[in-house]
């Protein structure tokens, strides 16, 4: 596999992946590290990191271990960030290779439909969704893919546009297949790297979305996100910054690796220099 | 903590803050801007229309009602300079104060009272509404007379104790023609107070600027009034700080900012001068969750939540247990004898649940409930999350929904999809204005802060119904005992902590607090140390 | 003669990883005052490596690893970069293969040209845009005014050529380097190129290294000629001498491997007509809220047809029509209006019937074949499509792999294992696993090397025998055409222009544009017959 | 006049995705739990159900989705916004009010990322793989990654509270009443920290953009000529490869518009400034439908019309596209 060595070679890819692996491992073992409910009342509010020996990072201003939630938060934040995308990933695949491939009408009805989701500010969407359907993981996540999907659409349609007039392609016109096999098994499979790799920046935007929900306090207060903490934290920022802090550096480090993954496998599935976008 | 000796120090709390006007004699100085912390923008300023503290603010500077209240928390005349009642409750006279003009230019009359009684109060102000509603007319004799005639008896003690939140005067001239709900006056109102109003910059400000032709005369001190509009709790302690604002009334800055700027010299965080605001958390119970209708349920969630503990750690020095649904500082109507509590002891809760048949289950989880909490204040936030944690302990596992505002109220009060529900029970003035609705039977499906629970009591109902006819001031008080104790019993709803509302001060601030509903009085008095 | 450039003993080293060691290894050449001399090779060969390096601009990750390179006995490797900026542009300029891309797009002509009197001589802007206007006139471009407010993509391929060999003579550099400057080009705008270079070189009196892999062009051009290949020159020497009495085994192959334009002998060609194609038009219209419809007329009344077991040859320039023809007989593109019969009855509209009567090579041996699948799978999914068996498909395609000349195991191997020429043997391959009555070939070797192209060529030859194909060849050069077809149309903005027995219309031409096709074939003196 | 109808042309194209989301967002919020009246009794503290029935009547939420909806398009076609209940004032009045503040933030932002974001591009490009590429383009990285709120958050701390260089918040100091400069000076004040704030994630994306782009024009064939040419390596960066390079960057100030536009309702949050963004995250809260389909359809306008200039823009760069023809 040229492409795994390639992605191997890269500094950026293995410090990114380094960083997520050391997330996940915070996440799965979170129950091992921090057994019992993070979001039970551990001790007095606001202790300093460093403070009581009990708590390495704190606690904030309900009573409860800092550090606990940020290894249960990385699991929240990952299945979020993982399912989300897979949902604006599948939508936006759908749409754009139908769009794509068969042009024409088809092709305008889809695009003005993107269009629409794409004028649309995507945040104001967003809480609109919320608003409308509650504030449970559940529906904060689909909430997020419902959003994501239109760059996606648009990148598989770019793809599909160009590909579907590829000679391989016409030849498989000429040899009488179907359009299911011509988007499925000829132009799918080729339109996919750069969908891959833009997928990772779809999942970092899901992540920063769901904390700047939890933030406006409107994602769900029963599962220890790490927005809710830095949203619960702005009540005490001007004295107890510690505890919007140390979530925000959770959030950073782990979009970090997911970009860093991302960047890694665009220069291991698309050796050409591939725009962003 | 046993109940008499927590209810003896609640009583002392209660003498102690009414305020003494113990200020030393200073001579006011006259000029400065004083400028306030604007917490949430409003869709009208004219406190005829809207009753609520975010109206008050503004509009009880530019506008004034017949009565307000004096530092001892009794009424005193404003607009109205005497009254008297016929002896039946149905018939109030108010005489009303001669030569005051409207910003404006034009009288003042009794003409304007009568419009706005009718007009106003009776249609469109909130509580209003169920205040007068057996308000059938309001004669006026003479440009100064105003005869106000009911239906049914309105003791005067109940119909004073309101007036200073609920009868505003708003100029007749002004609102006569057209839509009411469409004047313009509605944001830029015209009234007799201290200041006249200037401009409303939506998410910015608001102006108003020294009547020169005010009825006090040599007053107000102040020459400008500033609301900035700041949202964001945290960006208007550092304000406060900068000395941008100089007062921010309400509970508006967060509990932590609060409990600093009360550490820093140059600031007072005081409950002092909202004696008249004051409101109770609630756990709302749902009746029709078979669970929650056993009273041993009830009783042991009340037990299993230690509310002294969360009071100390969460909200500091501003909150104190409640005992039941009229607060402490209610004088005239706080029960004096003890009334059924229910402390902190978790094995009680445990042993009340066992009773009631839910055992721990797997996980040791008895049984799940959703609560929701209403999206306004940092406290129910902490409320909330205190009520999970601690429920879980007697295995009871708590789901928060969490709501905007809207969907709060349609979720719970219309819609009736909730197990446990918590937010703010406001008192105002009279338990039968803002709190019997909370347990008297027989609200409209939707209408929001009032008995949704599914759950009725004809004894209770009897008791509401008495009390909010009854003209003698010591029968009245002796009903509300008997309905505090009912309520307290049956618990269907719970009001264990009471919080007065929290005022920020620069120190510069003068004759500050000097009322009990001194951030929605007219300030006419105050005025800032250089 | 005084010797312009030299270079002697070059070795440049390619980045690890790549094919082979050095890019070019031990490269000696001069080149004369006065004189072009041609480096040819094939694809690889190492011959714009070297002009590279004459320019100073080689990729990043080649060096030089040995050898000198020297300009007027000036020594070139040791010029910092300052003294290359002096050098290039003004005493060795190049011309590149692709007008397309050479020019800068966001600039007009005139700005670009302008730019050299102005950063190498420092005149102003009128003194600079008179010596373009100059520039410009020389190189024949029609409205020299317009050209210089022009950006290049108003201008054609032909027309920018010309203004980038403007450009590098703009300030009479002593040396001219042309990297493949007409292979891009149609063969008529082709044929003004070179006679505009040699009209130039001989007036400027200018050192000129031009590089191609075709031996027409060298004919035509050429003083004295650099066979390379692999990194190495296997032969130099005069033009007459090199290419009428070749010495190395490599340059004889490739000689021999140019076709000739001899027609080849009339064979008897059946009556039937398997395709018949009657009066086929097809308009595009370009589309779009911002543009304004502007219809080319694609196909104009368009009638030809195909023998059984014969081949006819559709020949025209870029822009002819012919592509667009292919992609209608095998129903790709619809027509407006016309009919496409094959044995008779109409082309089906349904996919998959059609797909049994006619099938297609495409040009571009990279492009035909999806990168990620298997080539057996892609030559056996058309038969199991329509029906046949998996197991018997793969067996076929085995079959057919070593029919076309491949071994019969690489069906399970992925397309990037295999050069162009295999690949446009996959694609026959796949073509024939259909078993058409007509092959549509559109530009089958025109992407490929020379000798591959002959290898190509007698394949389709020898299958066309072998398995009475009816073949429609769709191509720009007429040379392929002579040596495979037994019919030719010429075409030319949509229409038939003249068609005819191959040997008939190049005998005899009737339209005076098939003539100046004819005339235009560089290296006909030499090849002609 | 060509641009005119062009952009009318340009509207008339977008009318239709115009109308779907109107439209959409129109039912959607319909599924919300809670109404306006509901959103205003909780602001107004309280009230009985008849004033509710009143007021449900008075803003028109008593007849039937349908009904509604079309009545709503109906005033829209004659660009009538309708009566934002929570505001007690015409919709358009509300958001013109809004709308200063959230524009100077977007162009401040904007115009910060795109500056920054170029040069920033440039210099790692012409370092490619040495350390200011390298430094540079980790730091594009960590400022993709940092969530904006948060870096508000912590710029409030770093900037406000302790250096006390900026205000922490708000749109322009009105305990004085400033005027000419001092008022100019005092608003940019407010939106440093605003600016930096919503900019960093887009300075990211523009600053890998554009050493991408840099990137892959240098390698174009045109460049090779330059460079043929004799002229000095900055020379070929400024004339050739710049404007060559630039012309993705300037394609995603379009892309990019919505997307700002709702990363300023968080950061308007933070700094409690008066925009549009914190209008709308107010108006759903509220559930102002009128106010909420209103700002919907003026920032809709607003990513059209910002996209319509980008177009020119693209055109004046790329003589390849030539508006009109």
């Amino acid at each position: 596999m040229r492409a795994a060595r390639a992605y191997l070679r890269s500094p950026a890819a293995v410090i990114g992946t380094v960083i997520l692996l050391a997330v996940v491992v915070m996440g799965v073992g979170a129950d091992w590290f921090y057994p019992g409910d993070p979001l039970g009342l551990a001790g007095r509010p606001l202790q300093w990191p460093g403070q009581n020996p009990r708590f390495s990072l704190g606690t904030d201003s309900s009573g409860r271990d800092i550090a606990a939630q940020i290894f249960h938060g990385a699991r929240v934040s990952l299945l979020i960030g993982f399912v989300a995308t897979s949902i604006a990933v599948v939508i936006g695949i759908a749409i754009g290779a139908v769009a794509g491939f068969y042009g024409g009408a088809t092709d305008t009805v889809l695009m003005r439909v993107t269009e629409a989701f794409q004028t649309l500010p995507n945040f104001i969407l967003l809480l609109v969704l919320v608003a409308v359907f509650g504030s449970t993981i559940e529906t904060v996540t689909i909430a997020i893919g419902i959003v994501s999907w239109p760059p996606v659409a648009r990148l598989t349609r770019a793809e599909f546009l160009s590909l579907r007039t590829r000679d391989f392609v016409q030849a498989c016109r000429v040899q009488g297949l179907s359009d299911v096999h011509l988007i499925l098994r000829e132009v799918l499979p080729n339109a996919l790297p750069p969908v891959i790799v833009y997928a990772s920046v779809v999942m970092a935007v899901a992540i920063l979305l769901e904390s700047a929900l939890a933030f406006l306090e409107l994602s769900d207060p029963n599962v220890p996100s790490w927005g809710n903490l830095i949203g619960l934290g702005r009540n005490v920022l001007r004295t107890e910054w510690y505890v919007s802090a140390i979530p925000g550096v959770a959030i950073l480090l782990t979009i970090l690796g997911v970009s860093l993954v991302g960047q890694g496998l665009n220069d291991a599935l698309n050796p050409r220099l591939a725009r962003a976008r | 903590m046993t109940g008499p000796t927590r209810r003896e120090m609640l009583l002392l709390g209660a003498t102690a803050m009414i305020p003494t006007a113990a200020f030393a004699q200073e001579t006011p100085q006259r000029g400065g801007v004083l400028t306030v912390h604007f917490a949430t923008e409003q869709r009208i300023l004219n406190p005829s229309l809207q009753a609520s503290t975010g109206v008050y603010i503004v509009g009880g500077k530019i506008q004034e009602a017949l009565v307000d209240l004096d530092a001892q928390g009794q009424p005193i005349g404003v607009l109205a300079e005497s009254w008297e009642s016929a002896p039946d409750g149905k018939t109030h006279t108010f005489h009303l104060r001669r030569g005051v003009t409207w910003h404006d230019g034009k009288p003042f009359t009794s003409t304007d009272v009568a419009f706005t009684a009718m007009e106003m109060w009776k249609k469109i102000l909130n509580y209003g509404t169920t205040l007068q509603q057996f308000l059938t007319e309001v004669q006026t004799p003479d440009p100064h007379t105003a005869v106000f005639k009911y239906e049914k008896p309105m003791p005067q003690g109940l119909l004073l104790r309101a007036l200073p939140d609920l009868g505003y005067v708003s100029p007749k001239h002004v609102y006569e023609s057209g839509d009411i709900r469409q004047n313009p006056a509605n944001t830029a109102p015209v009234g007799t107070g201290p200041f006249k109003f200037v401009t409303y910059e939506r998410g910015q400000h608001v102006i108003a600027d020294r009547n020169p032709n005010y009825w006090r005369n040599g007053m107000p001190y102040l020459d400008r009034v500033v609301w900035r509009v700041i949202g964001d709790r945290a960006a208007a302690a550092a304000q406060m700080e900068a000395g941008q604002i100089l007062f921010s009334p309400y509970s508006s800055l967060t509990i932590a900012d609060m409990q600093r700027l009360g550490r820093d010299p140059r600031f007072e965080a005081t409950t002092r001068g909202n004696e008249g605001n004051v409101r109770t958390n609630t756990l709302e119970f749902n009746f029709r969750n078979p669970i929650l209708a056993d009273i041993r349920v009830r009783k042991a969630l009340a037990h299993a939540l230690n509310v002294p503990f969360f009071i100390e750690n969460f909200l500091g020095p501003f909150a104190k247990p409640g005992t039941g649904p009229i607060p402490s500082v209610s004088t005239d109507y706080y029960p004096t004898e003890p009334m059924p509590q229910y402390g902190y002891d978790v094995a009680q809760a445990n042993r009340l649940l066992d009773e009631a048949g839910h055992r721990r289950g797997a996980g040791g989880v008895r049984f799940n409930l959703r609560l929701n909490p209403a999206p306004w204040g940092e406290d129910i936030a902490l409320w909330s999350t205190f009520i999970q944690q601690s429920l879980q302990q007697v295995g009871v596992r708590v789901e928060i929904v969490r709501l905007d505002a809207a969907g709060f109220l349609r979720t719970v009060y219309n819609d009736w999809n909730f197990d446990l529900a918590t937010g703010w029970h406001q008192y105002r003035s009279d338990p039968a204005v803002s709190t019997t609705v909370w347990y008297r039977s027989g609200s409209p499906r939707g209408a929001p802060w009032t008995n949704q629970w599914g759950w009725k009591d004809d004894r209770i109902d009897g008791i509401i119904d008495a009390a909010a006819t009854e003209v003698d001031p010591v029968k009245r008080k002796a009903l509300y005992a008997d309905f505090v104790r009912a309520a307290q019993t049956e618990l269907p709803l719970w009001m264990p902590i009471e919080q007065i509302f929290v005022s920020v001060f620069n120190k510069r601030i003068r004759n500050a607090g000097n009322n009990p509903r001194w951030a929605s009085s007219s300030w006419h008095d105050t005025w800032l140390a250089s | 003669m005084t010797a312009r450039l030299t270079v002697q003993g070059l070795t440049i080293r390619l980045p690890q990883g790549a094919d082979r060691e050095n890019a070019i290894e031990d490269v000696s050449l001069t080149l004369n005052a006065g004189e072009i001399l041609c480096v040819v090779g094939e694809s690889g060969s190492g011959k714009s490596v070297t002009a590279s390096a004459a320019m100073g601009l080689l990729a990043p990750g080649l060096s030089i690893t040995a050898g000198a390179l020297d300009l007027c006995g000036e020594d070139l490797r040791n010029v910092t970069p300052d003294q290359w900026r002096g050098i290039r542009g003004r005493r060795i300029a190049m011309v590149f293969q692709e007008p397309m891309t050479a020019l800068n797009p966001l600039m007009t002509v005139g700005a670009q040209l302008e730019e050299m009197w102005r950063v190498h001589l420092g005149l102003d802007t009128a003194e600079a845009r008179r010596r373009a206007l100059a520039a410009l006139t020389e190189v024949k471009l029609p409205d020299p005014e317009g050209a210089l407010r022009a950006y290049p993509h108003e201008l054609s391929g032909g027309q920018r050529q010309r203004v980038m060999i403007a450009m590098a003579l703009a300030l009479e550099p002593e040396v001219l380097i042309c990297d493949e400057p007409t292979t891009a080009l149609d063969v008529t705008t082709q044929a003004q190129v070179l006679a505009l270079i040699k009209d130039l070189q001989v007036r400027h009196g200018t050192a000129v290294m031009f590089i191609t892999h075709d031996f027409g062009v060298v004919a035509e051009i050429a003083d004295r000629v650099a066979v390379m290949r692999l990194g190495q020159v296997v032969e130099e020497g005069s033009a007459q001498a090199v290419l009428t009495t070749p010495q190395h085994d490599y340059t004889k192959a490739l000689l021999r491997a140019v076709p000739a334009l001899a027609a080849p002998v009339p064979r008897t060609l059946s009556d039937e007509r398997v395709l018949e194609v009657r009066g086929l038009t097809k308009t595009y219209a370009s589309r779009g809220v911002f543009r304004r419809r502007r219809p080319v007329r694609a196909l104009d009344d368009v009638s030809v047809s195909v023998r059984r077991g014969a081949t006819l040859a559709v020949v025209g320039e870029s822009g002819s029509g012919k592509s667009t023809l292919a992609r209608v007989v095998v129903g790709l593109l619809g027509a407006d209006g016309g009919q496409v019969t094959i044995g008779g009855a109409p082309l089906p509209t349904q996919r998959r019937a059609a797909a049994r009567l006619v099938q297609m090579v495409f040009q571009d041996p990279y492009a035909s074949l999806n990168p990620r699948r298997r080539v057996g799978a892609q030559v056996a999914q058309g038969p199991i499509a329509a029906g046949t068996p998996a197991r018997q498909a793969m067996t076929e395609a085995r079959e057919l792999f070593c029919m076309v000349g491949l071994d019969g195991d690489a069906v399970d191997r992925y397309p990037h294992e295999f050069s162009g020429g295999q690949r446009q043997r996959i694609g026959i391959a796949r073509a024939l696993a259909m078993k058409p009555q007509v092959l549509v070939a559109d530009e089958p070797v025109s992407a490929l090397d020379v000798s591959v192209q002959a290898q190509v060529l007698a394949l389709l030859r020898e299958l066309q025998q072998r398995l009475d194909l009816s073949i429609l060849f769709i191509t720009h050069d007429l040379r392929v055409a002579a040596q495979l077809c037994d019919e030719v149309a010429v075409m030319r903005n949509g229409v038939v222009e003249e068609s005819g027995p191959i040997g008939a219309v190049f005998a005899a031409p009737r339209s005076d544009y098939t003539r100046s096709l004819i005339a235009a074939i560089p290296g006909k003196a030499l090849f002609g017959a | 006049m060509k641009v005119l109808t062009l952009a009318l042309r340009r509207l008339a194209a977008s009318l239709p995705t115009l109308l779907l989301i109107i439209a959409g967002m129109f039912l959607l919020l319909q599924l919300a739990p809670g109404d306006t009246v509901d959103a205003l009794m909780a602001q107004m503290g309280g009230g009985d159900p008849a004033l509710a029935a009143d007021l449900r009547r008075f803003y028109g939420l008593d007849v039937g989705v349908a009904a509604q909806l079309g009545r709503y398009m109906m005033r829209l076609i004659t660009l009538d916004l309708g009566f934002s209940a929570i505001y007690g004032k015409p919709v358009a009045t509300v958001i013109l009010e809004r709308l200063p503040p959230t524009i100077l933030l977007m162009a401040s932002a904007q115009s910060f990322a795109f500056f920054f974001g170029l040069v920033l591009g440039v210099l790692a490009a012409r370092r490619v793989n040495r350390w200011p590429d390298t430094l540079i383009s980790t730091l594009g990285l960590i400022f993709y990654a940092t969530p904006s709120f948060w870096f508000g958050l912590m710029a409030i701390v770093v900037f406000s509270v302790y250096l006390q260089w900026f205000p922490p918040g708000g749109f322009s100091d009105i305990t004085q009443s400033l005027t000419g400069l001092a008022a100019v000076l005092d608003i940019a004040k407010h939106l440093v920290l605003p600016t930096l704030t919503l900019g960093l994630i887009f300075l990211a994306i523009y600053l890998r953009i554009m050493r991408a782009s840099m990137l892959e024009v240098l390698s174009l064939d045109f460049v090779r000529t330059a460079r043929a040419k004799g002229l000095s390596e900055t020379r070929v960066v400024a004339r050739h490869v710049l404007r060559n390079a630039m012309l993705p960057m300037v394609t995603l100030i379009g892309l990019q518009a919505g997307t700002m536009l709702g990363g300023s309702v968080v950061v308007e949050s933070v700094f409690a400034l008066p925009g549009l963004g914190r209008l709308a995250y107010e108006s759903v809260v509220q559930r102002d439908l009128n106010t909420l389909l209103g700002i919907v359809f003026v920032s809709a306008i607003l990513v059209i019309v910002i996209n319509f200039l980008v177009d020119i823009l693209y055109a004046r760069l790329d003589p390849r596209i030539t508006a009109g023809s």
